[in-house]
C-alpha cells in the first residue's frame, strides 16, 4: 500500500480528528508512569519500549460486565452487558498490536467465540508507531516479531526525523488515512520503514526458538522450576501486564436484589486459581504454576494456536518484583539443560 | 427539576452506651433528623475500618461511630482500642481526599440522648451543606 | 571500598559448610546486569555465585518463609531486611535461632529505571557513597546525586544497618529519624487535589498483590484480600480505594517502613506514602517514632488512658 | 448471544441420594437444552454465588427431565442444595466431548464407580441400556465411602439388576450395622471381581484418587489403555476453552474432555 508522509507539526491535527469520530486512547505519562489512558487533549508519551500496562486493558477489560440480574429466588431476569463503543488507539508498539492477534486467537476461537471481546476488536482501530530505539526490555525478535511488525494494526506510523511514515494496514486504516486529507503529503521514500525493520533489539540476542517446546516440555520434572519458585512471590503482576495473558475469573456482585455478573483477569501465579472446591489442586506449587505459565506461553498456545503467547514486549521482567524476565528464564533453562 | 435528598448518614453504635442514647433520644421525644442509619454494633471497638469504607462504597454521605466514654467501655478497653484505630482511620480518610465532616466518632452515653440528637443533628447540617458524597463510592 | 562480596561469599560458604545454615538467601546476578535476583544456595560449593552490588534492590526478608521449613537459614541483611525480619519473628512465622543475619551497612541501592534514563543506556555497574553515585556502562561512568537514582525506598531510608546481626560486614551506620516531608506535602494539598491524586494512582492499580506478596509484615496463611466476601474482585475506584485502605490498614502500626511494596508495584502506585501516614500519625499523636523495633511495640495492639483523640481539633 | 450468558432455568424438583448429594430436576424456562450425550457437562449458576460445571447425570430424549446430581463441597453446591423447587438457576451448556458409544458396538461393558462419580456413568449406563441388544455384558461396580453414601439406590438396587445379562456389585468403605454387602475399597474389589478384559470396554469415574489406583488394577486385570475411559473433572470458570483454568498441557477439559481414553490420559503431562 501506499506510503504518506505525515509531517510532526500535524499529529495533534490527526488526533483530533480521530477524537471527533471515537474516543480516542494512547499511552499517556501519569506521574511519571506510562499507562494507556483516554488522551484528551494531551500529546501522547511515546517512549522507547512499551507503556507498563499493555494493551489488552483497552481490549479486554481487567473486569467486564457479562450481565445484570435482578429478582429473587423464584424470579429472576437477566439484562446483557451494553455492548462497547468505537475507539481509536493511537501509539501502540507492534508487539501490542501483535498481542491483539494471539488474544483473538484465543477468546475469539469458534464454536464458542468470546462476544464481548469480538465486539470490543471490530469496534477499536490501532495506530501502532514503529520502533526506531528498543527499550531496556524489549526482546520481540526472539519471538519471531520485528519492530516494524504491522500485524494487528490499522495504521502502521514510523519514525523518522520530524516526520512520521504512515502505512494504512487494512480498510480500516485506509479510513483513517482519508479522513486524515490534506494533513498527509506524499512520501518520497520509505526510508523511516526499513530503519525500523532494522532496529536493534539486544535482549534478543542469543535466544534459541528453534524446538523450544520440545526442550521445555522435555525440562517438565526439571527441578530448576522449584529452584525459580523459591525467587518467585507469587504474585499476578508479569499476567496482569502481559499482551497475551487472557486468563479469566467469573464472579458474582450482589447489591440487594440487583446482582451482576463479571468476567475478571486472573492469575495463573495465584495459588487459589486452580484450587477445587474439594480441596484438590492441580498446581499445588508455585513452581508447577511458573512452569505452567511457561509451557503455555512457548509450546501449549503454540500447538493449538500456532503461534507463540509471547510477543517479546518484555513487560513481565520489568513488572517482576525480584526480576524474572521471561527471556532470562529461556536464557537460565538453556544453560541449566545443556 | 432538582431532585432534593435527605443525606444518607450511617451510624454504628455501641449498643452499651450510644445505642442506649439513641433510644433515650427516642423516648425523650427530643428531635433529630431521620437521616441516620443505625447499626447497633457489640462496642465501638467492633467496628472494623472496612465497614465505614464499605458504607461509603455503598452510598453512605457521612459514617458516625459512636460508643462509651473512654473509661466506661463494658468490655473494660474495647473502646480505647478504638479511639486508636479511629484516631488514625478519621486522618486517613482525609489523607485519600474525604472531607472532615464526613467522618466522626463521639463518645456518647446510655445517659445522653440529648447529645445523641445534637450530634446526628449536627452532622446532618454538615451533609447537606456538603451535598451528596461521591467520593470512595461505587457507580451504580 | 569493602570487598563485600569477597567476606560475603566467605562467610556464606562456612556456614553452609559447617552445616549452620541449611541455606543462605543472597543476591545473584540476574538476565539484566543491573536486576540482581534473590538467590537461594544451599551448597557451600555455590556460595561463589553470591554477588553483591549497588543493584541489589529486592528486599529479601520475605523470602525467608520459602526456605524455612529446610531448616535453619542465613541470609544477607541491610536494613530493611533487618527490619523486615525482626517483624516476621514478632509475627511468629520464623524462630530467632533458626536465622543467621549477615548484617550489611547499606548506603542505598540503584533504581535501575532511573539510572537508565540519567546514563542514556543501560548501567552496567555502579558504586553508591554518601555523597551520590557513580553509574557505569563500558567506558562510560557519571556523577549523579542520590536522590536522582536510588530507589524511592532508600532515600527515605534512616536506619541503614540492621540490629539483629549474628555476623557484619561494615560498621554499623547510624540510624536517622523520619521527617515524611511527602506526606506533609500531601496533607497540604486541598480534599480534592488529595482526592485527585490517589484517584490518579489506584486507577492504574492491576491487583495483582504484588504489594502484599512482598510485604513482610503481610504473611498471613489465609489473607482477607483473597476473600471475595471481604474483597470484590470489581476493579472500579471505589473497590480500589476499598482495597489500598485495607491493605495500607491491615499492616498500620505493623509496617516496617522497607519500602517494598513500592519498589514491587509494576504500576508504580506511591504506596509508601498510604504507609508513611499511618507511620506519621503513630509518631505524631502516640509518640512512636518509626521505625520502632516491632518486637518492643505494637501501636495499635495497645493503648494509654490518655491516649489524644486524633480526630479532634486540627487533625494535620 | 454471548456464550457466558446463561439461560433462565427452574428447579422443578429436588431428590436426596445422600446425606451430601441431591438430584436437581432442571427445566429451561425458554426452549430446552440441545440434545446431550452421555458424558457431558453443563454450567450451572446459582446467581449472585458463581457457577458450577456439573455433568449431565440424565439420558437425554425428547421427553426425560434434565436432572443433575450434585455433591456439597463449595459455595456454588452449597447454595444449591439450600435451593428448594422453584429456585431459579442459570444454565448453558451441554459442554464438553462424550463416551464414544457408537465406537462399543458389540462389546461388553464394565463400569467402575465410586461416590458422586456414578453421576456420569448414569447417564451413560442408562444410553446403554435402552439399547440394550448392541451391547454384550454390562457390568456395573460401584463403591462409596458408607452405605449412606450410596447414589442412585432405586436404580442400584431395582432397575439396573433386573436387566438381562446385567450385574451391579455394590461396596462400601466401611459398613454400618444394617450392611449385608461387601467392605472393600473399589479398585482391591473390582481385582477380586476378576472382570473378563477381553471384549470388554472399561468406564470409571470417581474422586481422584480411586480413579488412579482403580486405572492400575485395569492394567492389571489386562485391559488395554484404548480401551478404559474415565472423566476428568477440574476448577472451571468459562466452559468454553477460555478462561485457562482447566487445561491439561494442550487439551482442555471443558471441550476435550471431560471423557479421555486411559491412552490419551498417558499422552498428558500429570496436570490433573
Amino acid at each position: 500500500m501506499t506510503m504518506m508522509l505525515l509531517p510532526g507539526e500535524r499529529l495533534s491535527g490527526l488526533l483530533e480528528r480521530l477524537a471527533a469520530e471515537a474516543r480516542l486512547y494512547g499511552p499517556l505519562a501519569v506521574d511519571g508512569t506510562v499507562v494507556f489512558e483516554e488522551l484528551g487533549c494531551n500529546p501522547p508519551t511515546i517512549e522507547p519500549g512499551c507503556p507498563a500496562g499493555s494493551l489488552k486493558s483497552l481490549l479486554y477489560h481487567q473486569t467486564d460486565p457479562v450481565f445484570d440480574f435482578e429478582g429473587g429466588y423464584t424470579d429472576i431476569a437477566l439484562r446483557a452487558a451494553a455492548p462497547p463503543v468505537a475507539q481509536v488507539i493511537f501509539g501502540v508498539r507492534p508487539c501490542d498490536a501483535v498481542g491483539l492477534d494471539r488474544l483473538g486467537r484465543a477468546l475469539a476461537a469458534e464454536p464458542f467465540a468470546d462476544e464481548r471481546y469480538r465486539q470490543r476488536r471490530e469496534m477499536t482501530t490501532v495506530l501502532t508507531v514503529a520502533c526506531r530505539e528498543a527499550g531496556p526490555h524489549c526482546f520481540c525478535r526472539a519471538m519471531g516479531v520485528s519492530p516494524a511488525d504491522p500485524r494487528g494494526s490499522d495504521v502502521v506510523l514510523y519514525p523518522a526525523d520530524g516526520h512520521y511514515l504512515l502505512e494504512a494496514v487494512t480498510p480500516r486504516g485506509q479510513d483513517v488515512r482519508e479522513s486524515a486529507g490534506k494533513l498527509l503529503d506524499p512520501a518520497g521514500d520509505d526510508a523511516a520503514r526499513m530503519a525500523c525493520r532494522e532496529t536493534l533489539v539486544l535482549r534478543a540476542a542469543g535466544l534459541a526458538r528453534d524446538g523450544l517446546a520440545a526442550h521445555l516440555e522435555a525440562a517438565f520434572h526439571h527441578p530448576y522450576w522449584d529452584e525459580l519458585a523459591q525467587r518467585c512471590l507469587g504474585c499476578g503482576a508479569c499476567t496482569f501486564v502481559c499482551p497475551t495473558c487472557y486468563c479469566f475469573a467469573m464472579f458474582d456482585i450482589v447489591r440487594g436484589t440487583r446482582g451482576r455478573r463479571l468476567r475478571g483477569w486472573d492469575s495463573c501465579q495465584f495459588k487459589d486459581y486452580s484450587l477445587m472446591a474439594g480441596g484438590h489442586n492441580p498446581q499445588p506449587t508455585r513452581g508447577s504454576r511458573i512452569r505452567r505459565r511457561l509451557l503455555h506461553k512457548l509450546s501449549r498456545f503454540p500447538a493449538i494456536h500456532g503461534d507463540w503467547a509471547c510477543v517479546g514486549c518484555g513487560r513481565c521482567g520489568a513488572a517482576c518484583p525480584v526480576g524474572l524476565h521471561l527471556a532470562g528464564v529461556l536464557a537460565e533453562l538453556e544453560e541449566v539443560l545443556s | 427539576m432538582p431532585v432534593t435528598t435527605r443525606p444518607k448518614l450511617v451510624g454504628f453504635a455501641c449498643r452499651w452506651c450510644s445505642y442506649a442514647g439513641a433510644d433515650l433520644a427516642g423516648t425523650s421525644r427530643f428531635e433529630y433528623p431521620a437521616s441516620v442509619h443505625l447499626i447497633r454494633v457489640p462496642c465501638s471497638g467492633r467496628v472494623d475500618p472496612t465497614f465505614v469504607i464499605r458504607a461509603f462504597q455503598r452510598g453512605a454521605d457521612g459514617v458516625l461511630v459512636a460508643g462509651c466514654h473512654p473509661g466506661d467501655c463494658h468490655y473494660a478497653s474495647g473502646n480505647l482500642f478504638a479511639r486508636r484505630r479511629f484516631s488514625l482511620v478519621k486522618r486517613f480518610l482525609e489523607y485519600l481526599g474525604l472531607e472532615p465532616e464526613r467522618f466522626r466518632v463521639e463518645w456518647i452515653s446510655a445517659a445522653e440522648g440529648r447529645r445523641f440528637a445534637e450530634v446526628i443533628g449536627e452532622m446532618t447540617a454538615d451533609l447537606e451543606r456538603l451535598g451528596p458524597n461521591r467520593k470512595l463510592r461505587e457507580s451504580p | 571500598m569493602t570487598d563485600y562480596q569477597g567476606l560475603l561469599r566467605g562467610i556464606a560458604r562456612e556456614l553452609l559448610s559447617s552445616g549452620q545454615v541449611a541455606t543462605f538467601i543472597g543476591f545473584k546476578a540476574g538476565f539484566d546486569p543491573c536486576r540482581p535476583v534473590p538467590h537461594f544456595v544451599r551448597d557451600a560449593r555455590r556460595a561463589d555465585t553470591l554477588i553483591v552490588s549497588a543493584f541489589c534492590g529486592a528486599g529479601l526478608a520475605r523470602h525467608v518463609l520459602e526456605a524455612i521449613d529446610d531448616g535453619p537459614v542465613g541470609i544477607l541483611a541491610r536494613g530493611c531486611d533487618g527490619l523486615g525480619l525482626e517483624r516476621l519473628i514478632a509475627d511468629g512465622r520464623v524462630a530467632r535461632e533458626r536465622l543467621h543475619v549477615v548484617a550489611m551497612a547499606c548506603r542505598g541501592a540503584v533504581d535501575p529505571d532511573r539510572a537508565r534514563r540519567i546514563l542514556g543506556r543501560v548501567p552496567e555497574r555502579a558504586e553508591v557513597d554518601d555523597e551520590g553515585v557513580t553509574l557505569m556502562a563500558g567506558d562510560e561512568a557519571r556523577r549523579a546525586p542520590r536522590d536522582s537514582c536510588l530507589l524511592e525506598r532508600c532515600l527515605g531510608c534512616v536506619d541503614p544497618s540492621p540490629r539483629l546481626s549474628d555476623t557484619r560486614l561494615g560498621d554499623p551506620l547510624t540510624p536517622g529519624q523520619r521527617d515524611f516531608g511527602a506526606v506533609t506535602r500531601m496533607e497540604a494539598l486541598p480534599a480534592e487535589g488529595r482526592y485527585a491524586f490517589w484517584s490518579r494512582q489506584f486507577r492504574r492499580c492491576l491487583r495483582c498483590d504484588a504489594c502484599r506478596n512482598v510485604c513482610p509484615a503481610c504473611s498471613c496463611r489465609s489473607c482477607s484480600l483473597d476473600d471475595p466476601e471481604l474483597q470484590e474482585r470489581t476493579t472500579g475506584l471505589a473497590e480500589q480505594f476499598g482495597f489500598h485502605f485495607t491493605r495500607a490498614y491491615h499492616v498500620a502500626g505493623r509496617c516496617v517502613a522497607c519500602g517494598e511494596c513500592q519498589r514491587a508495584c509494576p504500576m508504580n502506585i506511591p504506596l509508601s506514602l498510604l504507609n508513611d501516614k499511618f507511620l506519621k500519625d503513630i509518631r505524631d499523636l502516640f509518640g512512636i517514632a518509626a521505625p520502632h523495633r516491632p518486637a518492643d511495640i505494637e501501636p495499635l495492639a495497645l493503648y494509654r488512658p490518655d491516649d489524644p483523640e486524633g480526630w479532634r481539633g486540627e487533625i494535620r | 448471544m454471548n456464550s457466558l450468558v446463561p439461560r433462565v432455568a427452574t428447579i422443578s424438583a429436588i431428590r436426596e441420594e445422600t446425606p451430601d448429594v441431591r438430584t436437581f430436576t432442571v427445566q429451561p424456562d425458554t426452549g430446552s437444552l440441545s440434545p446431550y450425550r452421555p458424558g457431558q457437562c453443563a454450567m450451572l449458576s446459582m446467581f449472585g454465588v458463581g457457577e458450577a460445571m456439573i455433568s449431565i447425570t440424565s439420558t437425554w430424549s425428547p421427553d426425560t427431565p434434565l436432572e443433575f446430581s450434585v455433591k456439597r463441597v463449595g459455595r456454588v453446591t452449597t447454595a444449591l442444595h439450600q435451593a428448594e423447587p422453584g429456585h431459579k438457576v442459570g444454565i448453558r451448556g451441554p459442554y464438553g466431548n462424550s463416551f464414544p458409544v457408537e465406537q462399543w458396538m458389540g462389546q461388553s461393558l464394565l463400569f467402575v464407580g465410586g461416590g458422586i462419580g456414578l453421576a456420569p456413568l448414569r447417564s451413560l449406563i442408562n444410553h446403554c441400556l435402552a439399547r440394550r441388544s448392541e451391547f454384550g455384558r454390562v457390568d456395573i461396580v460401584y463403591g462409596a465411602r458408607t452405605p449412606r453414601d450410596l447414589c442412585f439406590r432405586q436404580e442400584l438396587f431395582e432397575s439396573w439388576p433386573k436387566v438381562d445379562g446385567a450385574s451391579v456389585q455394590v461396596t462400601v468403605d466401611a459398613a454400618d450395622a444394617d450392611w449385608q454387602g461387601p467392605v472393600a475399597l473399589v479398585p482391591p474389589f473390582l481385582e477380586q471381581l476378576r472382570p473378563e478384559a477381553a471384549g470388554t470396554i472399561a468406564v470409571t469415574c470417581g474422586p481422584p484418587v480411586m480413579i488412579r489406583y482403580t486405572l492400575e488394577a485395569l492394567k492389571r486385570l489386562g485391559f488395554p489403555d484404548d480401551r478404559v475411559f474415565t472423566t476428568l473433572e477440574l476448577k472451571m470458570q468459562c466452559g468454553v476453552g477460555k478462561c485457562g483454568r482447566c487445561s491439561i498441557g494442550s487439551k482442555y477439559v471443558c471441550i476435550d474432555g471431560p471423557v479421555f481414553s486411559c491412552a490419551e490420559l498417558r499422552q498428558l503431562p500429570a496436570e490433573y
